[in-house]
């Protein structure tokens, strides 16, 4: 009879202690780093030249320079290819490197570049670059390259993008509804909406 | 989320019905369908198709109900047995009610489908397990399953239909519920540019595809939170209150002059579709 | 009548006749589990085909969404409700003539649990998506819906499983060493050895064996009437005329018990046969297992009448148009036959002739369980062809030849299981048969002896 | 909304690169897969083009000769959708479902996508050059008049184009041919009002009495129509319009209607003559040598003649004095006669006497340029055509935009005609039945990469040119637009005249730019006047109103009795003509398939409608399969018995029964056109399409029709779903 009676203690004092860090415990957030495959390009762009900070010889230029759909567009967009040329046609000193060569190949055909997506989220998710950009870049006049590296990483040390952070949904939500319980009368909350179909679709 | 936090908002995460005291704060989506307006035309439910890449199913699967037509035309006839539909037919465009206190949102096991904010009743297909308990709980039944899949079915959406497809709205695969989302894809777009420029949604800024198309102009569709919405002074001078399931017309004699009503309100689904009573002319 | 067991039975003469058990059945024994893996085949090819081609092939639809998979996983469910009964309440009601059937009533509870549970993955439109069902803390923030039945059903499944394995297990401890003791060689030596967990038959060993087993037995007592009761809820709760009824908990669990005890009455008639079990299950044990089924019968008939009275005399005319249409709709004849094999058939149980007629009631009982497993098709399938919106109706959607194979192959996995249990584990419990038998041996010796039958 | 005010073919261009590289997403539930996709990448592009927003384009819709201005959703160099254009007076905004249907003609799997020129019976690919090098050979081969070219109902610069190269081969063998159209109604129209096409105002009517007039859902522009109706029933002062529709079959208008009255066919000059007599009764002014025409149409003979209540005949009468202005609408049930065009005119009279002319019946307004005018279709033309092929006069033959192996009866024979022809070239979209047929077959455009004018024949106010401007890239290299083909085969004849043009888009572009003035241009540069035009996709033209006569008279007009009975052939055959399949073009387009018909919501096939009281004297009930039999041919289909039609009547639909044409048509359901009588309207010739008897009788099978409907039919069960109220009890004016 003790014997079982002790058993029952140990095993309800087990389970009570379980339970009591499960209710505590951290939630297992995926908001650390983790680096994307390799993409081959078609042309190895070089963001650090382009983006880069001027003390290691980049030319700072903004982010939406460039990715310029990313404030009034679900997606930040590739440059059309005249873009590019608009600026290499006149800066004689890189113009027979074999990366603007290649540019100017493509030019020539009149045929785009076929960029490979870096960044991929699955086809039922619709994330908004606008709504991002609107809000930090422009409601909160937080610097551009920061904005964007919320989710993009350091990409003006880069060469060819890669992509630095997961992606994931608990990734998303760990912005989204940290410290925020969701409100099912208002999609106004600080930290962004949190029902299903602001994202899902 | 810790579990702590799921007991801390416990109350938010169980279903409730709308209430005087917990009022949307900036949109319910809600809709009116007139059907004195409505001639059953179908235009509607092929506009649906297009809008939300609805596939076609075929003969042999449509003889086994496996159609998908978010919004269908119902045709009822009132004959009481006279020898010819001498007064015509009854039609009734039926989609999802996007109900306030939806029958499926409680029930389903993994929580894909969900009240938003906003009012409506979402789907979400990625977390869908297909338990199909949403169906089996809708009163309507104006959920459609996925029984096969079909973009790898034969010629549903065969090179090059397939680039009709609308990349806002997610091609569904097999095992998965689906329904009406009034158009989601318009609404968030609308929203958002709103948001851009410090406003709310204007009234007749966001069509739903079936609204667009509607030749008679049948369907309304707005926010019922802002007061210069069409939606929401149809719903007001007819008389029928979101929160309420008897309406004044069920109620008191004076209002039996108004044909606002809602379908199986009885069932307590509060649904954000009102209907406007078919008129025939006594005349002749 | 046949004799009771026998009082002076030696005890190596139980272990004798229960070890036997484990190595020589009939040979009808291995026409069965040949059977058994037949319809398994059949069940496992249309299921990849089911899973391949999509929930489609089962001829389900967009008005009539669930179909003979939830229909049969009620009834498996219902099913398990015996071993309960039989082991846990009738051991609290000190019913000693249970002793050497309630080992293969809860082997049954185990295993018909174990069917039930496949026909929730069987009816899933993404069954590789299941585990969105269980609640565990994950990197999406996402919990499932605790206000679902099915999620109800799913923890109350899961620990009815588990709480069964472990009486099933407990309870065997003893017998498994007896096992031990007396196989001295191969695969099934190692087996038993480990599972008797050391056990040695010492004073302080069967006194915590018997606190843990009952303490077993109670709390497994509110969690099979709970367990029911949460499957009903997936009726109950919802609005689908037919379903929304409050007195379903009660009914189902009247339900269950009566399934399983029929179901008990047919495996104890084939056990008996197949492994020469005449001396431990005898008629007198089956008389009063019938009698208990015959009342168990009688209480799921009257609430089956109390439901469609509430109906009947109630406001609500959709539900009455359903039951209507299942009376006199296309369901009709099968409605009609739940009717009779539910609550006419058993009538017949009350003769005491038919009580102890073993190929009688091995017909009648298999006919009760085709009765309540009607039952429980008559609850899904009318409600869903007649249910709130006419224009949906669907009267003539027949489950199509994938749905029947899965079904038939259930009862092909349950036999195969339990089969492969009786051969592997002692079916009759040697150590309460032997109380049973000191028991009545200690009465004789109190009072003189009565002869003849019982 | 974005406007397209920018250089056309730098557009094309930016999609062409463009889309090459786009990967259709949207698709399954694919992960997270870096670096396998592409992104959307341009070479150049406007500044109006932003990935994933789609782009707005106005053209017009080609489902059907209505003319609607449609704004096709363009992203990423795919059209996506269609909406309405809401700058076209005909449709403001609003479409229907054949016209959303568009984009799965463009996108069909079947279209043919190379000219195929016939050897044996194989049709083997051959080069543009090639094709139209035969042609020209073989039309040099051949005297002009034994050239013959048929087309559907042609408008616009194409029509101009068409018109030249004729000439320029010297043949005037130009066979304009609808298989369904309202030709009868024209003619009588001309005769009553002096114009073909009047304009009707259904808004501004109190009462509309349709006889057979599908206006909602077939007839002329349905979509415009539909719009007036619905201001007809809810007008600004809240006066709610009655509808009251006669016809034998139930349309779609007429389920609709207040009262939908079920007429003996035939009848309906009888009965709009026994309104006359009413009216006069009841002191309604009407001319004396109308009086004197419709005294012996007592209320009881007619009542007895239609079939319809004495009752009726009544209240409508007191209905049409009482409310005013009415509108009187002949529609395609009245014309199907022998005697269709005496029955129009007897309702054109109705609308005159009641003082309709004016108010709710309008003069159109002349169209300014009549090269482009709208050359209407009619099956007239096929008669002469077929004649032509029977007695070997035709040596060349081009079809374009009709398919009439599939539209004429079998009695006519032009299967067997057609293989007279030696050469005969078809444009199409799809190996329809008259594809098949040909010699040479020349792929087409779609209608959402093309260009074109188009001039509707109905409009609803002014005059108006229609554009059609291509909405995404070709998709497939080897097809042409119907105006490229001719300008080819022009410059073959004309060279000098035409060398200047590169293509279709830069004639079109100068024809239009010469004639700005008239198209409200005069003020602009040529590119801001094209550039305002392709974006607001019609162009307003400046045409007077012609005259159009209200004078009732009765000269000249007699109404046969009704129908004999005949025990051999004891019914009629109404072939109807649906929202979505009319006469079978469309058949190829999923969607519509999958569209329930309105009033027996049957998909993916062809049914036979009959009233509850003929089928059981046949002993016939629903999903049997019964054999129709007229004197010209026999087909089966399955029954679905409803109480929308007169028992005298049965109806099957058109548009069914292609044995050609694509894997979504071909097979489905049976083809009524066959089995038409070869029987007459008396003063037009046109093929009285109503006039069919037939038998009906039991083929042994029975099947499950497939429909939406489920086993309690139109049925509500008590539920309170679709309600209905009298429209006395409510008062619309107070509403939203």
């Amino acid at each position: 009879m003790y014997c079982f009676l002790r058993l029952s203690v140990l095993l309800v004092g087990l389970i009570v202690s379980a339970g009591s860090y499960a209710v505590n415990a951290v939630q297992p957030l995926t908001t650390a780093d983790d680096l994307g495959p390799k993409v081959e390009q078609p042309i190895e762009f070089p963001h650090d030249r382009h983006a880069g900070d001027a003390a290691k010889g980049g030319m700072q230029i903004n982010c939406m320079y460039c990715h310029t759909y990313a404030r009034r567009s679900i997606v930040a967009g590739i440059p059309p290819l005249q873009k590019c040329i608009g600026c290499h046609q006149s800066i004689e000193s890189v113009r027979e490197t074999p990366r603007i060569k290649k540019l100017f190949e493509y030019w020539e055909a009149k045929k785009a570049v076929p960029w490979k997506k870096v960044h991929d989220l699955p086809d039922f998710v619709r994330f908004n670059h606008e709504r991002h950009i609107q809000r930090f870049v422009f409601a909160q006049n937080k610097p551009v390259q920061e904005a964007c590296g919320y989710c993009h990483g350091d990409v003006k040390t880069m060469t060819v993008a890669r992509r630095q952070k997961p992606l994931s949904m608990g990734w998303c939500v760990s912005c989204h509804q940290k410290d925020h319980p969701v409100d099912a009368t208002s999609t106004k909350t600080t930290h962004g909406p949190n029902d299903c179909w602001q994202c899902h679709k | 989320m810790s579990i702590t936090n799921l007991l801390e908002n416990w109350s938010d995460f169980r279903q409730q019905h709308p209430s005087e005291d917990r009022p949307h704060r900036e949109y319910k989506w809600a809709m009116s369908i007139d059907l004195d307006a409505c001639t059953g035309c179908n235009a509607c439910s092929v506009a649906c198709y297009a809008e939300n890449n609805l596939p076609v199913v075929g003969k042999e699967k449509f003889a086994h109900g496996h159609s998908h037509h978010w919004i269908r035309i119902e045709r009822y006839w009132d004959n009481d047995g006279r020898e010819f539909a001498d007064q015509g037919a009854q039609f009734l465009p039926m989609l999802c009610q996007q109900c306030e206190s939806a029958p499926c949102e409680t029930v389903c096991p993994v929580g894909a489908t969900n009240h938003t904010a906003d009012g409506l009743n979402s789907q979400v297909y990625n977390r869908c397990v297909g338990s199909r308990y949403c169906n089996a709980n809708c009163p309507y039944k104006a959920r459609y399953f996925n029984w096969y899949d079909y973009p790898t079915t034969d010629n549903v959406w065969p090179e090059p239909m397939n680039q009709q497809l609308n990349p806002d709205v997610t091609v569904r695969g097999k095992g998965v519920m689906e329904k009406c989302t009034f158009c989601v894809q318009r609404l968030t777009v609308a929203k958002s540019n709103a948001r851009s420029e410090g406003r709310s949604v204007l009234d007749g800024e966001v069509q739903t595809a079936c609204q667009q198309v509607c030749p008679t102009g049948a369907i309304s569709f707005g926010n019922l939170v802002d007061p210069s919405a069409k939606v929401g002074k149809q719903w007001k001078q007819q008389q029928v209150d979101l929160n309420k399931d008897k309406q004044a017309k069920d109620v008191t004699e004076s209002a039996a002059k108004l044909r606002g009503y809602r379908i199986l309100e009885e069932l307590r689904t509060y649904p954000s579709v009102m209907y406007l009573e078919q008129l025939r002319e006594s005349a002749i | 009548m046949g004799k009771d067991i026998r009082e002076d039975i030696a005890w190596a003469q139980i272990n004798k006749d229960v070890l036997k058990s484990l190595e020589s059945p009939r040979k009808l024994y291995w026409v069965i589990l040949f059977i058994a893996l037949a319809m398994i085949g059949v069940a496992v090819g249309c299921e990849i085909y089911q899973y391949t081609g999509g929930m489609g092939v089962s001829n389900k639809n967009n008005s009539h969404v669930w179909g003979l998979y939830i229909a049969t996983f009620i009834f498996w469910i219902g099913m398990s409700h015996s071993g309960t009964l039989l082991s846990a309440i009738l051991h609290l009601m000190h019913a000693d003539w249970r002793k050497p059937i309630y080992r293969f009533a809860e082997a049954m509870t185990t295993f018909s649990l174990m069917t039930a549970g496949l026909f929730v993955l069987v009816h899933l439109g993404r069954l590789w998506q299941v585990y969105y069902v269980m609640p565990y803390p994950n990197e999406r923030w996402v919990w499932p819906n605790f206000q679902s039945p099915l999620v109800w059903d799913m923890f109350a499944i899961a620990t009815y499983l588990s709480s069964s394995v472990l009486f099933l297990y407990v309870g065997m401890i003893p017998d498994l060493a007896i096992c031990r003791d007396n196989i001295h060689a191969g695969w099934r030596k190692k087996l038993y050895t480990v599972m008797s967990l050391g056990w040695e038959g010492t004073d302080r060993q069967w006194r915590n064996f018997r606190i843990t087993y009952l303490t077993i037995a109670c709390f497994l007592i509110p969690l099979a009437v709970s367990v029911h009761s949460i499957v009903a809820s997936d009726f109950a709760m919802s609005n689908m005329p037919g379903w929304h009824v409050t007195s379903f908990p009660p009914y189902f669990v009247a339900g269950a018990l009566y399934s399983g005890c029929a179901a008990i009455i047919t495996l104890f008639i084939i056990l008996r046969y197949v492994f020469r079990f005449e001396e431990y299950m005898t008629l007198p044990i089956m008389k009063k297992l019938v009698r208990l089924t015959f009342a168990i019968a009688m209480v799921w008939t009257y609430l089956n009448l109390i439901e469609f009275a509430s109906v009947w005399y109630g406001h609500d005319q959709t539900a009455k148009d359903q039951l209507i249409f299942k009376a006199t709709g296309p369901y009709a004849p099968f409605f009609w036959a739940m009717i009779f094999f539910g609550s006419i058939l058993p009538l017949m149980l009350a003769f005491k002739r038919i009580q102890t007629h073993l190929p009688i009631l091995l017909v009648v009982s298999i006919l009760l369980n085709v009765g309540m497993w009607l039952e429980r098709w008559m609850i899904i399938a009318p409600s869903f062809a007649h249910g709130h919106y006419p224009w949906t109706w669907d009267h003539d959607q027949w489950p199509s030849l994938v749905q029947w194979g899965i079904v038939f192959g259930s009862f092909g996995w349950f036999t195969l299981l339990f089969m492969v249990f009786c051969k592997v584990f002692p079916s009759v419990s040697m150590y309460e048969v032997k109380e049973m038998v000191y028991h009545r041996s200690l009465a004789l010796k109190h009072k003189p002896a009565v002869k003849g039958d019982y | 909304m974005i406007e397209n005010s920018f250089n056309r073919r730098g557009f094309l261009k930016v999609l062409g690169w463009g889309g090459a590289t786009v990967a259709l997403s949207g698709c399954g539930n694919t992960s997270v897969e870096d670096g396998k996709e592409f992104v959307t990448s341009y070479v150049q592009t406007a500044d109006y083009i932003i990935p994933s927003i789609g782009t707005y384009f106005n053209s017009t819709c080609a489902q059907c000769n209505a003319g609607c201005g449609i704004m096709g959703r363009v992203r990423e160099g795919r059209v996506l959708k269609l909406e309405g254009n809401p700058k076209s007076p005909i449709n403001n905004g609003k479409m229907c479902g054949l016209g959303q249907a568009g984009v799965q003609a463009h996108y069909n799997p079947d279209r043919i996508r190379e000219p195929l020129l016939r050897t044996g019976d194989k049709g083997e690919a051959i080069t543009w050059e090639k094709a139209l090098a035969l042609i020209n050979e073989k039309v040099g081969g051949v005297k002009a008049e034994n050239v013959a070219f048929l087309t559907g109902g042609v408008s616009g610069h194409v029509k101009a184009l068409l018109k030249n190269y004729l000439d320029a081969l010297g043949s005037g063998h130009h066979y304009v041919y609808e298989a369904v159209a309202p030709s009868i109604m024209r003619a009588a129209n001309k005769k009553a009002y002096g114009v073909e096409m009047p304009r009707l105002h259904l808004d501004k009517a109190k009462v509309i009495v349709s006889f057979g007039a599908d206006f909602l859902g077939a007839w002329i522009s349905p979509v415009h129509f539909s719009q007036q109706y619905a201001r007809f029933r809810k007008a600004d002062k809240g006066e709610r319009g009655v509808l009251v529709q006669v016809e034998s079959k139930m349309t779609l208008t007429g389920a609709n209607a207040d009262r939908w009255l079920a007429i003996r066919p035939g009848t309906e000059g009888i009965l709009a003559l026994g309104l006359i007599n009413a009216l006069a009764a009841a002191g309604v002014s009407v001319p004396g040598d109308v009086v004197g025409a419709v005294k012996e149409y007592t209320v009881d003979r007619v009542s007895k003649d239609t079939g319809v209540s004495a009752e009726h005949i009544g209240k409508l009468a007191a209905l049409l004095k009482e409310r005013s202005p009415s509108l009187i609408i002949a529609g395609s049930a009245v014309e199907g006669y022998a005697h269709g065009s005496q029955n129009a005119t007897a309702i054109a009279l109705l609308n005159q006497v009641l003082g309709n002319v004016g108010k709710t019946v309008e003069a159109p307004s002349s169209v300014p340029f009549p090269q482009m005018a709208p050359t209407a279709g009619n099956r007239f033309a096929l008669q002469a055509l077929n004649d032509n092929m029977a007695q070997d006069k035709v040596k060349v033959l081009f079809s374009y935009g009709a398919n009439p192996v599939f539209t004429a009866p079998a009695s006519m024979k032009l299967k067997e005609n057609l293989k007279k022809v030696p050469f005969k070239v078809v444009f199409a979209h799809y190996m329809d039945e008259t594809a098949v047929e040909a010699d040479l077959v020349l792929p087409l455009n779609s209608a959402l990469e093309d260009w074109a004018t188009a001039m509707p024949e109905y409009i609803a106010e002014g005059a108006q040119l229609s554009i059609q401007q291509p909405l995404m890239e070709k998709l497939y290299p080897g097809t042409l637009g119907m105006g490229d083909i001719l300008l080819a085969l022009l410059k073959q004849r004309r060279p000098e005249e035409y060398k200047g043009y590169e293509d279709f888009y830069s004639y079109l572009r100068s024809a239009m730019v010469s004639i700005k003035g008239a198209l409200g241009g005069a003020n602009e540069d040529d590119d801001t006047f094209w550039d305002t035009a392709l974006s607001r996709g019609v162009v307003k033209l400046v045409g007077a109103p012609v005259n159009i006569s209200s004078n009732a008279s009765a000269k000249g007009l007699v109404v046969p009795a009704p129908f004999v009975e005949d025990s051999a052939y004891p019914l009629h055959l109404i072939p109807a003509v649906s929202a979505s399949m009319r006469d079978g073009r469309n058949a190829n387009e999923p969607w519509l398939q999958e569209s329930p018909d309105p009033l027996t919501t049957i998909v993916w096939d062809s049914w036979v409608e009959m009233h509850p009281k003929t089928a059981a004297k046949l002993g016939i009930v629903e999903g049997d399969i019964v054999e129709v039999a007229s004197r010209s041919g026999a087909i089966k289909a399955q029954v679905y018995v409803f109480t929308g039609i007169h028992p005298d009547v049965i109806s099957m639909p058109l548009g069914y029964g292609h044995e050609a044409m694509g894997r979504y048509a071909k097979g489905v359901g049976v083809n009524a056109f066959k089995i038409l009588d070869p029987i007459f309207d008396k003063e037009t010739g046109e093929l009285a399409m109503h006039e069919t008897r037939v038998k009906v009788s039991k083929a042994g099978q029975r099947v499950v029709i497939v429909k939406d409907e489920g086993p309690a039919g139109g049925n509500q069960m008590g539920r309170k779903i679709a309600v209905r109220m009298s429209s006395s009890k409510v008062n619309l004016s107070e509403e939203v």
